[in-house]
């Protein structure tokens, strides 16, 4: 259990870096000077210290939505098999209670966009429940596929087995279903090529629109939730890719192992994304079917195509 | 006499006792007095269904003039689950009625036919053989049709809508009939015991399934048999639609698995199949629809039949997967069957309560016309939130904690002991993942929608602002409601238990409750126990409550401004998104399938044909399960009953033709 | 006991004969309730003496009751009553005689004169005297046809004139054969006792004919298609207690004559022939009124058609043979409370609204509860829902097809009763549910009290409708004289 | 009686109804139809008288009166009867050319067709019998489907009933060849009914002829789907 809360704290320190992190790589790479990987606390530190301002008429859901969102982000973080693979018998990362976890804080958020009354919060939430609705069966497809070599939807005891056996990584079914995972994984933290993160063109926005009518602490728990998200799911990701220097025991060495290699990891696939990022374009809303369907497709062959060969 | 048939008596009795309380002539005392009756029967009847449920035996058996074989009525385990869960739905509605329903829905008909209707369906599942089964099912049947017309002299709709209810109730009536008749006839009685013992894979056995999943499978609102939910629901008066949603349709859930659990244990594996592509295709057909509805009542009797796709998806599951001897998934399938239904049950009489209330309070089912109740009926929100939960499948909800089970029973059931052992499960099971996925994502966003829109932010329209919250008794019915909800998400181990007791038992048991009485199906290595998960929740949600309460100590004041709304002075609440601006994504990416009727009308001004004066859009959503397979056999019928006259068209002699010809016909036949 | 077979045939001829006497005007009005009462009184007297005695009473070889002719008798009264009864106008309606009509005597002398008939025709014990009896309701209903002496209902009469006796008289050419086949032995009889039991030897070539046109030409009368053509028109014509009368029981005691030939030719030849043309023209039957039930413009027509409907259903019955026969019974006494109610109903329907068109009478709930409600009631029985009894018929009968292996017969009829379930489903909501059509700019008309009148005795009908509902369940007599009946039919004495 | 000269009997008066069943269907004036219909009652009585002869019965002398008083004489006499010099005016018409609904030809081809059926049913059925009378019931059947055929195509509401009664002869005429009549109760008794039909068919004929001008049955279309 411990082990749970060395994670969530590692995690809730490393998110605002990592988004501090991809801004920075973005913004060399499109040569610019960038405001410092330190700039996102400084950002929550401001945002906490100021007074909200919420619209008239809206109710409680404005101010308990973006705790609801930052909550679900940290409970994921203690979930999932990021720093060890050893989690609590009795909580464990279970697929689907993962991906239900994930729901709750769309959700949190989208009714966050509802609740402001004005036309760009409901196109928000509109949008993002649609891209979330296409996600969702790429999501537990792609971990279906994943979960089969072991048998067990436990995220943990999937990432321990292909820790024993690397040659499952390399396997055409695991390229398939990480191929499938990342892009669910993309659309599911709202970036490129499915929303563009740092846009505020109001016709193309998905997750900022939902956010216009938050301010102060709301807004900081809002992207303190996105934020973690992204890194929890980075993390999971890099686990799945390369286990290795995961803690498969409370061992404190092999914790801090675990620690400095689930650090690197994120922060690793953080600069990749960021130079994706930019080479990447965002698709139109309606090609995002397109898009989810190609990995739709991927993961239902991995999943297929494992089932048939064992 | 057993207990259970004393119980069963007194239902009988409280039954009659409501239905002459409903002759009473003041409104507001009948009302009050035969609910109550009503209420008490169900009550009677959650003891008639707890006891069947824990093995006790008995019933109530009475001749009739014909057949010479007497009625019985004696539920087993699965039927006292069923009565258990038509007397809690029946408790709820019947509380709820005499709380809230006045005018027409509270007229002596409408509350003689409730005591029918609720009876009807307690005695479904007890009745133990095909005579008795068909009795009580169309009692169930003309109360709830009765009780549709309710409000008959208030909309046109209302009588189309029982017109469709009653053909489609007597075609589900004559498909089931056919399948009794079927398989009565190859078992030499009528008797369930006695139906059980035809071989399953006999050819009236095979013929038997098809009609009777036909049968049931209307009556459930599977597609394409579902085109009276969306149409009677809405029109009935909403404790009826409740608990027509709740408790009847799952009889013929019941009926289905009578079928498969009860008759045939052991059905070849293409049952299963037919029932997961039924019910596959209704989970997603229903759900889309319902994602796109904007009408309340309409949303939540789509949403309806996407329910009961997936629990026959999971049925279908088990079917499958027990005649490819995977028996762990096969159980955890059955179970998560069981927990489908009960959670629905819960949570879509409260959705439908809640919609009544809603109804009642602003006059308007239509989501496009509704906002900020959740300020005016917190009750009532809050009992529509937690309930929405649930039909999201979201956490803490019941609707979770059963998708879960169906979830771990379909992902291992491809593999026993890490080998593939079917080709056909292989390829079946990453398909249904898929569907159910694709599902719960669609289901997220309807109640997203629902209460997004119907309960947040600002009111649409004057009847919306002048809502006002319910009575004392109709909370308290709400919150029962949502309280079940939570419950059976909170604490799903006992309940599971319970469920699996009603099943024949089996090897290994399929589920046991664990830690927190979580659930433990072991048979697949899955443990959940939402308890542990909440409190871990907790813990961590006090560092952001902690955090927040020191930064609204420092900035302790809140203003309230206008919304910024894209930087307008004041964004007008006819601004704000709608139920339906909010489908239109759902409603493009899914062009091919719902099919929209789109028209765009331009008005140029004067001789320019570059000017626009005005453009006119509009958009409208139709089943088209309805318009492409229903309305043209329903054309040619009323084409051929048009042309058909002609052979009755007053000539004498034509008539003298017919004789004619039938005495040369039968003269020449019996000759030959 | 002789007493007991002559009363239902002498006591309504004799009340026949006295209304046309000028003074007793006010038998007149009465004599047909007293006649079906003395042929209710006389069936269940039939009925517990039958059942007590063991041996069936006989009257020179020509009457007899057995359990299915006491059955019949006392559904003949039963459903006569209500008909009679419920078909008395309210003294105050009665509007003035017409200049030059027949004298008002004669209606009910020709009803007394019907009951009589068809009490004959169910007592008879010897084919020819059934069919001479059978004959005899036709002469008397053709001038009830024609009451009402207006253009139409002399095109219904003159039809009903032709179609039934030219259709009747098929059935007597196939009792001639039958009698032919019986002189062949030792003893010529047309005592269906004598035929179906006594084993003689008969020709089965010319049994097989005679039975074959003998069930063709009661058809005639039981309304069965193809021979059905006079009926909507007749029933729709008639004054509604005669439609009532001759919907509710006229139609089957036809079917009760066919029954009994059936048994004759059972006997001789087998059931399979005589089942596959009743098959045939059960199925006819059930086409012929789904199809035009479904776009039907006229009330008393839709009833009509549903007789058809449901004589299909009852000869479907009689096709399947034994198993079905208690069922076809409790269809026969279910299926005749309830239609005749309806059809007196109808006639409310009509003297109130001055119409009969569908599309014209429109939300009848909220106007004239007093009729509505009733009819109500008795649609849904009509359509076969519990706890009337054509539920407990039509699912006897259908569970009892399967199990001879008339599987696809059984289908084919389930598939016909769901269209003229909906046809009638849709016509009648049309007809009762719905707001009231607001009178133009003045709502105040429209919101008129609600017309709470039966507009006629109330009584009949909630007791025909009442027994209707509460007759399936009573084993104890229900029960044990419908299984007697069907014994008596099958030969068991 | 000796067993030829009994068969030739019947064969004469077989022939008989025959030729006046088809006389029926071939005349087109209405009176002529309808004396054909008498010399058919005619024949019938001479057929019972022969048949009586032949089985030295007592009992079908009755008969024979009925059957002779009954078909040859009051029955025509009905169709025939003028009732008020008004009506009996303008029932001129209608004792006129009848105007059929086939081409004549056609409807005596018709016939000869039936009693091609006629006889092939029958004759299975009589061809065993021992009884020359029996051998000659084809004729009788056939009498029934013309009879039908005269109510089919004839339009006339005395026409028609003369096709009843033809039909209606064509029963007696198989009931007397196969089996010596019916029993006597049951003669009565179906005559009875017979002329009861005929008399009220006749008064709706009146009827249809003050309300609808004539008695076109053709013209009553009003009921119907």
């Amino acid at each position: 259990m411990l082990v749970a809360f060395v994670q969530v704290a590692l995690f809730t320190a490393l998110a605002p870096l990592l988004v501090g992190v991809t801004r920075q790589v973005r913004a060399r790479v499109e040569g610019r000077v960038g405001a410092g990987v330190l700039q996102p606390w400084r950002e929550l530190r401001k945002l906490l210290m100021k007074q909200p301002v919420r619209a008239r008429g809206s109710s409680w859901i404005l101010r308990a939505g973006p705790m609801v969102v930052a909550i679900s982000s940290l409970v994921l973080a203690a979930l999932l098999p990021l720093v060890t693979t050893v989690g609590g018998r009795l909580a464990p990362g279970d697929l689907f209670v993962v991906v239900s976890v994930l729901l709750i804080g769309a959700v949190a958020l989208a009714l966050v966009g509802l609740d402001g009354g004005t036309a760009f919060g409901g196109m928000g939430s509109s949008r993002h429940m649609t891209v979330l609705a296409l996600v969702e069966p790429t999501l537990l497809l792609a971990v279906y596929a994943l979960s089969i070599p072991t048998g067990s939807s436990n995220i943990a005891t999937i990432v321990d087995a292909r820790l024993a056996t690397p040659a499952i990584i390399v396997s055409p079914v695991g390229l398939l279903a990480m191929a499938a995972m990342i892009i669910a994984v993309m659309a599911e933290t709202g970036r490129l090529p499915v929303d563009n993160p740092t846009t505020h063109l109001e016709l193309t926005m998905i997750h900022e629109a939902m956010l216009l009518e938050s301010s102060a602490r709301d807004l900081a728990w809002l992207e303190f939730g996105s934020w973690l998200k992204l890194t929890v799911l980075l993390g999971l990701v890099g686990n799945l890719l390369a286990p290795w220097g995961v803690a498969t025991s409370n061992d404190p060495l092999a914790v801090v192992i675990g620690m400095a290699a689930a650090v690197g990891k994120v922060l690793v696939l953080g600069a990749i994304l960021a130079v994706a990022e930019v080479l990447l374009a965002k698709v139109r809303l309606f090609r995002v079917p397109e898009l989810l369907a190609g990995s739709f497709v991927l993961a239902f062959l991995a999943v297929a195509v494992s089932a048939m060969v064992s | 006499m057993t207990a259970v048939s004393w119980a069963m008596l007194l239902q009988f009795a409280f039954a009659g006792l409501a239905a002459a309380l409903a002759l009473l002539p003041a409104e507001r005392i009948r009302s009050v007095l035969s609910g109550a009756a009503s209420a008490v029967m169900s009550a009677v009847g959650v003891v008639t269904g707890v006891l069947a449920m824990n093995g006790v035996t008995g019933g109530l058996q009475f001749a009739v003039a014909v057949p010479a074989v007497p009625l019985t009525f004696a539920p087993d385990r699965l039927g006292g689950l069923f009565i258990v869960l038509a007397s809690v739905i029946g408790l709820l509605v019947a509380v709820y009625g005499a709380a809230s329903v006045r005018g027409a829905s509270a007229s002596r008909t409408a509350w003689f036919a409730l005591p029918l209707f609720l009876m009807g369906m307690q005695l479904v599942p007890a009745a133990a053989d095909a005579v008795s089964f068909l009795l009580v099912w169309e009692a169930m049947a003309l109360g709830s049709t009765v009780l549709l017309l309710a409000e008959h002299a208030g909309s046109s709709r209302v009588s189309s809508a029982a017109v469709w209810y009653a053909v489609m109730s007597q075609l589900s009536f004559l498909f089931i009939l056919a399948g009794f008749g079927v398989l009565s006839a190859a078992a030499g009685g009528t008797d369930f015991s006695a139906l059980s013992a035809v071989a399953p894979a006999s050819p009236p056995a095979l013929l038997a399934f098809v009609l009777l999943v036909l049968g049931f499978g209307s009556k459930a609102g599977l597609v394409p048999l579902h085109v009276w939910l969306p149409r009677a629901h809405p029109e009935a008066p909403s404790h009826v639609s409740a608990a027509m949603s709740a408790a009847m349709v799952k009889m013929g859930i019941y009926g289905i698995l009578l079928v498969v659990v009860r008759f045939f244990p052991g059905g070849p594996d293409w049952w299963g199949i037919v029932l997961l592509v039924l019910g596959g295709g209704s989970a997603v057909y229903g759900i889309l629809q319902a994602s796109v509805s904007s009408d309340l009542k309409v949303l939540l009797a789509y949403s309806t039949t996407e329910n009961v796709g997936l629990i026959v998806l999971a049925i279908g599951a088990s079917v499958l997967l027990t005649a490819h001897g995977i028996t762990a998934a096969a159980g955890a399938a059955m179970l998560a069957a069981l927990l489908l239904v009960v959670s629905h049950a819960v949570f879509k009489v409260t959705l439908f309560l809640a919609a009544g209330s809603v109804l009642h309070a602003t006059g308007e089912r239509n989501l496009d016309h509704l906002g900020g109740l959740g300020r005016r009926m917190p009750w009532t929100a809050a009992a529509f939130g937690i309930a929405a939960l649930g039909a999201a499948a979201l956490p803490i909800s019941s609707g979770f904690v059963s998708e879960w089970v169906l979830l771990q029973s379909l992902v291992h059931g491809t593999r026993v002991g890490g080998a593939a052992v079917s080709v056909i499960v292989s390829i079946a099971m990453p398909i249904v993942v898929a569907v159910v996925a694709l599902t719960a994502g669609l289901a997220v966003l309807t109640f997203v929608k629902a209460y997004g829109i119907g309960f947040l932010a600002r009111p649409r329209s004057a009847a919306a602002a002048g809502a006002h919250e319910s009575s004392r008794v109709v909370r308290a019915v709400l919150i029962a409601g949502a309280a079940g909800v939570v419950l059976l998400g909170l604490v799903p181990g006992p309940l599971a238990t319970a469920l699996v007791s009603v099943l024949p038992a089996s090897g290994t048991p399929i589920v046991e409750s664990a830690g927190l009485l979580g659930v433990n199906l072991p048979g697949l290595g899955a443990v959940l126990d939402p308890l542990v998960l909440v409190i871990l929740t907790a813990v961590l949600a006090s560092f952001v409550i902690i955090a927040t309460l020191r930064s609204a100590w420092r900035n302790p004041q809140r203003i309230d401004a206008f919304a910024w709304g894209g930087g307008g002075e004041r964004a007008q609440p006819r601004m704000q998104y709608t139920a339906t601006s909010f489908a239109e994504p759902v409603v493009r990416v899914f062009d091919d399938v719902l099919q929209p009727a789109r028209d765009v009308e331009v008005t140029h001004a004067g001789e320019s044909r570059y000017l626009v004066n005005r453009v006119r859009f509009s958009q409208s959503v139709t089943d088209i399960v309805e318009s492409r397979l229903y309305r043209p056999v329903l054309t040619v019928i009323d084409r051929f009953g048009v042309v058909v006259r002609r052979i009755q068209n007053g000539s004498i002699h034509l008539y003298l033709l017919y004789s004619f010809a039938a005495v040369i016909v039968v003269l020449v036949v019996a000759t030959l | 006991m002789a007493f007991l077979l002559l009363l239902p045939i002498g006591l309504p001829l004799l009340l026949g004969g006295l209304v046309l006497a000028p003074p007793l005007r006010g038998l007149r009005r009465y004599s047909g309730v007293i006649s079906s009462g003395a042929i209710l009184v006389a069936g269940i007297a039939a009925i517990v003496l039958g059942s007590a005695g063991g041996s069936p009473l006989g009257l020179g070889g020509i009457l007899r009751a057995d359990a299915l002719s006491a059955y019949m008798l006392a559904v003949v009264g039963a459903v006569a009553l209500v008909a009679t009864w419920g078909g008395l106008r309210p003294k105050e309606a009665r509007e003035p005689q017409a200049a030059g009509a027949r004298p008002r005597g004669a209606y009910a002398a020709l009803v007394c004169v019907f009951l009589s008939a068809m009490s004959l025709a169910v007592l008879a014990d010897n084919l020819g005297v059934m069919w001479v009896a059978i004959e005899a309701t036709t002469i008397a209903t053709a001038f009830l046809v024609g009451h009402n002496r207006t253009r139409r209902s002399l095109e219904a009469a003159w039809k009903y004139l032709v179609l039934a006796p030219v259709g009747v008289a098929i059935a007597f050419l196939g009792i001639v054969l039958i009698y032919a086949a019986s002189t062949g032995t030792a003893t010529a009889t047309l005592s269906w006792a004598d035929l179906t039991a006594h084993r003689i030897h008969l020709d089965p070539g010319l049994v097989r004919v005679g039975s074959a046109l003998a069930v063709l030409g009661f058809a005639t009368k039981a309304g069965l298609a193809p021979m059905h053509s006079w009926l909507p028109d007749a029933h729709s014509q008639a004054p509604s207690p005669v439609s009532a009368l001759m919907s509710g029981v006229l139609l089957s005691v036809a079917l009760y004559s066919i029954l009994r030939v059936q048994a004759v030719a059972n006997a001789v030849i087998g059931p399979e022939f005589l089942s596959a043309l009743l098959i045939a023209g059960s199925l006819l039957s059930l086409a012929v009124a789904a199809a035009l039930l479904i776009r039907q413009r006229d009330v008393k027509r839709m009833l009509a058609y549903s007789s058809i409907e449901h004589m299909g259903v009852m000869a479907l019955g009689a096709a399947i043979g034994p198993s079905a026969i208690p069922a076809v019974l409790l269809y026969i006494l279910s299926h005749g409370l309830i239609k005749a109610s309806l059809f007196v109903l109808a006639g409310r329907i009509l003297a109130v609204e001055g119409t009969s068109a569908v599309a014209e009478v429109r939300a009848l709930l909220a106007r004239r509860p007093g009729i509505a409600v009733p009819w109500l009631i008795g649609i849904v029985g009509l359509l076969g829902f519990p706890p009337f009894g054509i539920f407990f018929a039509e699912l006897g009968i259908l569970m009892a097809g399967w199990s001879v292996g008339m599987g696809l017969g059984v289908a084919a009829a389930l598939a016909l009763l769901l269209v003229a379930f909906a046809a009638l489903v849709r016509l009648t909501v049309g007809m009762v549910f719905g707001a009231p059509p607001a009178a133009a700019g003045s709502p105040a008309v429209a919101a008129t009290v609600p017309d709470r009148s039966p507009h006629g005795p109330a009584v009949p009908l909630a007791l025909a409708l009442g027994a209707a509902a509460v007759i399936p369940f009573l084993a104890a007599p229900i029960g044990s004289v419908l299984a007697a009946a069907a014994a008596a039919l099958a030969g068991a004495r | 009686m000796t067993q030829t000269s009994y068969a030739e009997l019947i064969g004469v008066c077989a022939g008989a109804l025959l030729l006046t069943s088809v006389l029926t269907v071939w005349y087109r004036s209405q009176r002529a139809s309808v004396r054909a219909l008498g010399a058919q009652g005619v024949a019938l009585a001479a057929l019972v008288a022969v048949v009586a002869i032949d089985r030295a019965e007592a009992e079908l002398i009755p008969v024979i009166a009925l059957v002779l008083v009954l078909k040859g004489l009051v029955l025509p006499w009905v169709l025939t009867r003028r009732r008020t010099p008004a009506a009996g005016a303008r029932a001129g018409a209608d004792h006129g050319e009848e105007t059929m609904l086939l081409n004549p030809v056609a409807i005596l081809v018709a016939a000869a067709l039936l009693a091609v059926v006629a006889y092939a049913v029958t004759w299975p059925l009589v061809a065993d019998s021992l009884s020359p009378a029996a051998h000659a019931a084809p004729v009788g059947v056939a009498m029934v489907l013309i009879g039908f055929l005269v109510l089919l195509t004839r339009r006339r509401a005395i026409s028609q009933l003369v096709g009843f009664l033809a039909l209606d002869n064509g029963i007696a005429t198989v009931a007397f060849l196969i089996s010596g009549g019916v029993p006597l109760l049951l003669e009565f008794g179906a005559s009875l009914d017979i002329l009861l039909v005929t008399l009220i068919l006749v008064v709706f004929s009146r009827q249809m002829r003050t309300v609808f001008g004539d008695t076109d049955v053709d013209r009553m279309r009003e009921l119907h789907d």
